[in-house]
């Protein structure tokens, strides 16, 4: 898919922002116009962290970027808004971004329902979204590769990540033959759900699938959850719920016994910042039963961005205090691969960024991330493995018995076939 | 059998919390005759204050959660001394919207002080196990609530039927200008009862913050659950409310685990056929 | 007394004017605003024939909004026909708001707002959980802002311009005929029935006949809105049915009044250009929002519009 | 003479206490009737009763031959049987002209008009109702700015506008001022003969009904005591014993 114009182009982006300003600078006032990028995440309820993770990794993104030069010569701004987990508020957002403070790109949205109702909106306003954290597969294969909406791209990887490749890993445990669900209750939820079903039963038709309890947001108590799904003595549960929802589950779960009843729990986004500081104290509880994975987990990188990924976990950690998530990575491996792509187009047109980026290859501190043409979604490498506390850090990572497989194996690919559940 | 008794219990748990919740509720529409659309607000608030004193400045869990509710208890004497005071005589859409104002207000002022990050503080140590019970690990802290979740009830009882402040409130209950020409300090029994309500409230935030994440918004959410408690009870009527608690928390669990898909929908199908069929609330009286 | 007649009629005259050249001086985002006061005036509009002229306060109007909504998207999903897609959701709507109706007018007061919230969060539920119909909380993506196909001639409205003007037709109908419903003799029967219930029925009106009419028509203009948006966005989405969806049309009918015509018309310009100035300059505007609900509660429950309002004219 | 309305062994308890007990009760038309008793005697349940306000628990009511025992109170209005409240009750927000329109409107079947302006509907009907309790000149106010006194005038007026062929006045004069109270007999009295109105006046001020009334009902702890002219009334021991013995 990568074509030579396109790798010069790239390469020729990495040279340097000097060229580029000389190039621009003649035309005057235009090159001093800033390149607008509208950033948006939750900013507000038990989500909050996912939201300023993703304004963080955007706003390092940036500084570093308009150290280097800005994007085609021109400086880069940024404006951020509180996407509230609402889709209402999220188109909003987007027509006032686009239309009335002029961005010229868009990133970030954490829930799926946002990024969905964005679709239309994105080819009305016609501007480039890059997604970084909503999962849903249909934002990619039912509206852009089905419905044709160019302006969608996702540069983090879908619910594909934690369901398939979750079948994968557990396929192999002999010992695990029920499984129980504890789903977030909504779209994300279910269709993490019956991904994971639907692969793993084809691997393994001696599996069961024996109970499932849904908790909404704003869930109370988990302990209902909890105890339905281990009267069905299940040897592992499927878990979706995230953020601090995900913490006090968890917590429920081991007060409740669950981690020595059970032979596995896996936590959809447990590898997410948040989670990990969540159960800090209580990592030696979990007896090394609980597995999870993220869209990016900052201590693991592929050997080609190593070195990238230790710049930038070090960077972050200089300006934030904190290791980024993956909606920060995300985020921040959007706005490069917007400027690479745009430096690639020598515009900002969408028309013309759209052109660059499908087929196009980024190094980014997750891994070597590939905008698939058909339907815009980056393909890269994360593995799955068991949360442990290692040395290295001040609280547990996804570190020990890492499952790494190369994306072509857990992506779904064209034709997209619709996912009944 | 052991495993749907299991599930009883923690529904019962859950029940408490929602009595808790709506235990305020029905004291401020029962005695003030207000619907209070900020009492959630008030929980939220409680659960922010309650983190701030044991997860931030380390304070013991008891001192904690006792100064948390004292804290929003002083706050409802604020508002209505200063608020509700001058609507007791409006229509009740005017009563509702001051109060939804209050709500509005609330959230906002919640993410200015604490951000809009959630915080989840560790459970307290002495509360953190379990105990076996019908063969499975009973979460120890879901015992302490079904504990505070009675001892509130009776406390609540013993307070308006036995004691004579208890029934100083119930005449002026029953009509405030009668209550005002026994004598009785009607404003100062008013305020004091608010402050009971509000204080329930935030005891109940307080008490929920080692289990769910504390965030903005949580106001918004717990409300509705409130109302739905309050209704199925009678609005106004405390021991109606104990029982609402106990049928949504029942059903709630129950359909988690029997018909996961109605979880949602269960508990409004309820709340409107006691509207339709029993308007006074399944213990009301005619 | 009112305003002056005359003035009243030339600002009327002259906001028309602006609205119809809008596209010229507002901007794309500004005729998107527009619209989503138009929607919301249309939404409050129902909600206080309820509210300021029959005297129930419903917090489950969100229900309806999200019928019409859902309703015009399956139909427009289906068949590219605007005036079909809009006919269908308002449709749908009364006739959930006949059923709901029914039930809801036989209490009052408190049980009545009570009834409608727990009505509207069905409605909520079912949004949410019909994932084959509704698709769930991700809802119908993808609606077509199909053409608006007259005799002889076919409309193309997917440009946002092009659909602003069939919305300001609309909206500009639907006020002039909530003006003729209030004014009415029906109208003057539900402000009946609003101050006194018992009186009503002892001039020999059957009360709960009148105040199933009045939800009923409220729950039309709640559909047409939800109508109007399915196409607008192109996305819908169960937060549209949700109990903090419903408060949106309360605040904008207390803001500007509940006693006026007028009243929720000039409350949702200024419900979403108090929201609009303030998150430009702080991401707070609940709480601007709130102070201004106190304000009114306590000091001019007439909303901004109460001032005006002069002795009715009754001959 | 066939009375107008009659009631045979009406019922009424709350929570054990009969508040009507096996009340029989003619009225026969065209003739101002008073029912008095002291206070809790029955007399405004057994308003609320015929009236429709309350339904009895058993027993029967007929209005002009025909049963409407059960019959919701507003479709008594429309056969012509209407009441005012002991507490006064009109529609506070509306003109004093809109309060008697609305009457009009109903009895004319014409509430349902959804697109004519309501100011064209009944003026003829709204402009006598008002002359006839001297209320024209207020037509513009809001009802909740009249005085109490002005707000009884309109309270009849809106109650005569449905045309009732029997009318209920409960304690027409409860709190207004004694010249206001003089003006509201000779109202009645002045309707009563210029109509084809039949007045039923509930009062415990026994005075006021001597004055006005052709016949009397007195009410004792939920049933009839005695009936009768005023005269003989005045001359009954039983009432003499039961009644005055206690208002004095």
């Amino acid at each position: 898919m990568r074509t030579t114009r396109r790798k010069l182009l790239a390469g020729a982006g990495a040279i340097g922002a000097t060229a580029y300003l000389s190039k621009y600078g003649i035309r005057g006032a235009k090159a001093q116009e800033p390149v607008r990028i509208g950033g948006q995440g939750a900013l507000s309820g038990a989500h909050a962290d996912y939201g300023r993770q993703i304004q963080m990794g955007a706003t390092l993104a940036i500084e570093e970027i308009n150290e280097q030069g800005g994007i085609l010569g021109r400086p880069v701004e940024l404006n951020f808004l509180d996407e509230e987990l609402r889709p209402d508020v999220a188109t909003r957002n987007a027509r006032v971004q686009v239309d009335d403070w002029g961005a010229d790109f868009l990133v970030g949205v954490d829930s799926s329902g946002s990024a969905l109702a964005m679709g239309p909106v994105l080819a009305e306003l016609d501007r480039i979204c890059v997604f970084t954290h909503a999962g849903t597969h249909r934002l990619t294969e039912e509206l852009v590769a089905g419905q044709g909406i160019q302006q969608i791209f996702r540069a983090s990887a879908p619910v594909y990540q934690e369901s398939i490749l979750a079948a994968h890993l557990f396929a192999q445990r002999e010992d695990i033959t029920r499984w129980a669900n504890i789903g977030a209750d909504y779209e994300y939820g279910h269709a993490n759900w019956a991904l994971f079903k639907q692969t793993l039963q084809q691997l393994r038709p001696d599996v069961e699938f024996v109970a499932e309890a849904w908790a909404p947001f704003h869930t109370i108590d988990f302990s209902g959850h909890v105890s339905s799904v281990l009267a069905a003595n299940p040897h592992a549960v499927y878990s979706t719920p995230w953020g601090g929802e995900a913490v006090s589950l968890l917590r429920s779960a081991l007060v409740m016994g669950a981690f020595n009843q059970l032979e596995a729990w896996w936590q959809a986004m447990g590898a997410s910042v948040d989670v990990l500081e969540g159960i800090s104290g209580q990592i030696d509880q979990f007896n090394g039963k609980l597995w999870a994975t993220g869209r990016y987990i900052f201590n693991w990188s592929e050997e080609e961005t190593r070195d990238l990924n230790a710049a930038f976990n070090a960077a972050f950690q200089e300006r934030w205090g904190r290791f980024p998530n993956y909606s920060a990575e995300c985020t921040y491996s959007a706005v490069y691969s917007l400027k690479q792509a745009a430096e690639a187009a020598g515009s900002t047109d969408t028309a013309e960024v759209i052109e660059a980026m499908e087929g196009m290859s980024v190094k980014t501190p997750a891994g070597v991330r590939n905008y698939r043409a058909e339907d815009h979604q980056a393909v890269y490498t994360v593995p799955a493995g068991r949360v442990a506390k290692l040395d290295d850090y001040p609280m547990p990572v996804v570190g020990e018995d890492l499952f790494i497989e190369d994306p072509k194996e857990y992506y779904r690919w064209p034709p997209f076939e619709a996912l009944e559940y | 059998m052991e495993i749907y008794l299991y599930q009883g219990l923690i529904g019962l748990t859950y029940s408490m919390y929602l009595w808790l919740l709506a235990a305020g509720l029905s004291i401020a529409f029962g005695v003030l005759g207000i619907l209070n659309f900020s009492h959630g607000a008030l929980f939220m608030l409680g659960a922010y204050l309650a983190f701030t004193f044991y997860g931030v400045l380390g304070l013991n869990f008891w001192l904690a959660v006792l100064l948390s509710a004292l804290s929003v208890a002083v706050l409802g004497a604020v508002l209505e001394r200063f608020f509700l005071r001058q609507i007791y005589n409006l229509d009740l859409p005017f009563q509702l919207l001051l109060t939804f104002g209050f709500v509005l207000v609330f959230d906002d002022l919640v993410k200015m002080a604490w951000g809009g990050m959630f915080m989840i503080p560790p459970m307290p140590p002495f509360l953190s196990g379990s105990v076996p019970i019908f063969g499975r690990p009973f979460p120890m802290y879901n015992l302490f609530i079904l504990f505070v979740g009675v001892a509130v009830a009776v406390g609540i009882w013993l307070l308006f039927d036995k004691t004579w402040w208890g029934r100083k409130v119930r005449a002026a209950a029953w009509n405030r200008e009668m209550g005002g020409m026994l004598g009785l300090n009607v404003p100062g029994l008013y305020m004091v009862v608010f402050m009971l309500a509000a204080g329930l409230a935030a005891l109940g935030g307080a008490l929920s913050i080692p289990m769910r994440p504390v965030t903005p918004g949580l106001g918004t959410a717990m409300i509705i659950q409130a109302f739905i408690v309050a209704v199925i009870g009678g609005l106004g009527n405390l021991r109606g409310a104990f029982v609402g608690a106990i049928v949504v928390g029942m059903l709630t669990v129950y359909s988690t685990m029997l018909f996961p898909l109605f979880e949602l929908f269960l508990p409004y199908v309820v709340m409107a056929a006691v509207l339709l069929l029993r308007p006074q609330g399944l213990l009301g009286g005619r | 007394m009112g305003l002056p007649r005359l003035l009243v009629r030339v600002s009327l005259a002259l906001l028309i004017i602006a609205l119809v050249f809008a596209p010229l001086w507002a901007g794309n985002f500004g005729v998107y605003l527009i619209m989503q006061v138009m929607l919301l005036s249309i939404f409050a509009l129902g909600f206080n024939l309820l509210l300021g002229y029959t005297g129930l306060l419903s917090f489950g109007q969100a229900g309806f909004f999200a019928v019409g909504a859902y309703a015009a998207a399956l139909i427009l999903l289906e068949v590219p026909s605007l005036l079909l897609g809009i006919a269908g959701g308002v449709l749908a709507a009364g006739l959930a708001a006949v059923i709901l109706g029914y039930l809801s007018v036989r209490l009052t007061e408190i049980y009545f707002t009570m009834l409608t919230l727990s009505f509207g969060m069905m409605i909520f539920s079912i949004v949410t959980r019909w994932r084959a119909v509704t698709g769930g909380d991700d809802g119908l993506t993808g609606i077509p802002r199909a053409p608006l196909e007259l005799p002889f001639i076919s409309v193309d409205l997917s440009a946002l311009p092009n659909y602003y003007y069939f919305v300001l037709l609309v909206t500009l109908l639907a006020i002039w005929l909530m003006h003729r419903i209030v004014n009415s003799p029906f109208g003057l029967t539900l402000q009946a029935v609003r101050d006194s219930g018992v009186r009503a029925g002892f001039v020999g009106l059957p009360i709960r006949r009148y105040r199933l009419w009045s939800f009923v028509i409220a729950g039309l203009y709640a559909g047409l809105a939800g109508a109007l948006l399915a196409p607008l966005e192109r996305t819908i989405t169960p937060i549209y049915s949700h109990w903090i969806y419903s408060s949106e049309p309360v605040l904008a009918s207390l803001i500007g009044g509940i006693y006026v015509f007028a009243g929720p018309i000039v409350g949702s310009v200024l419900f979403i250009g108090i929201k609009e100035v303030v998150v430009r300059s702080t991401e707070y505007w609940m709480l601007v929002m709130g102070v201004i609900v106190i304000a009114l509660v306590l000091g001019f429950r007439g909303g901004v519009l109460g001032r005006f309002q002069g002795q009715q004219k009754g001959d | 003479m066939t009375p107008l309305l009659s009631a045979r062994a009406l019922m009424k308890s709350f929570g054990g206490m009969a508040a009507t007990d096996r009340v029989d009760l003619d009225i026969p038309p065209d003739r101002i009737r008073g029912i008095i008793g002291p206070n809790g005697a029955g007399k405004t349940t057994l308003v609320h009763l015929l009236t429709g306000h309350l339904l009895p628990d058993s027993g029967s009511i007929t209005f002009e031959a025909q049963e409407i025992t059960n019959l919701p109170a507003h479709e008594r209005v429309v056969r012509g049987l209407c009441r005012t409240f002991q507490v006064v009750d009109v529609f506070e927000r509306l003109t004093v002209y809109q309060n008697v329109q609305i009457a009009c409107i109903t009895r004319q079947r014409r509430n349902l008009r959804f697109f004519t302006p309501s100011s064209r509907e009944a003026r003829e009907e709204v402009e006598r109702a008002l002359n006839e309790v001297g209320m024209w000149e207020f037509r513009h106010r809001r009802a909740e700015q009249l005085s109490h006194g002005q707000q009884r005038r309109l309270d009849l007026a809106v109650t005569l506008a449905t045309e009732p062929r029997l009318c209920f006045l409960d304690e027409p004069t409860s709190g207004v001022s004694p010249k206001e109270r003089d003006q509201m007999l000779d109202l009645i009295r002045s309707l009563a003969s210029a109509r084809r109105t039949t007045f039923v006046i509930i009062e415990h001020d026994m005075e006021l009904v001597f004055q006005l009334c052709d016949e009397v009902t007195v009410m004792h702890r939920g049933a009839v005591l005695a009936e009768g002219a005023p005269a003989e009334i005045r001359a009954n021991e039983a009432v003499r014993e039961v009644y005055l013995g206690e208002e004095v």
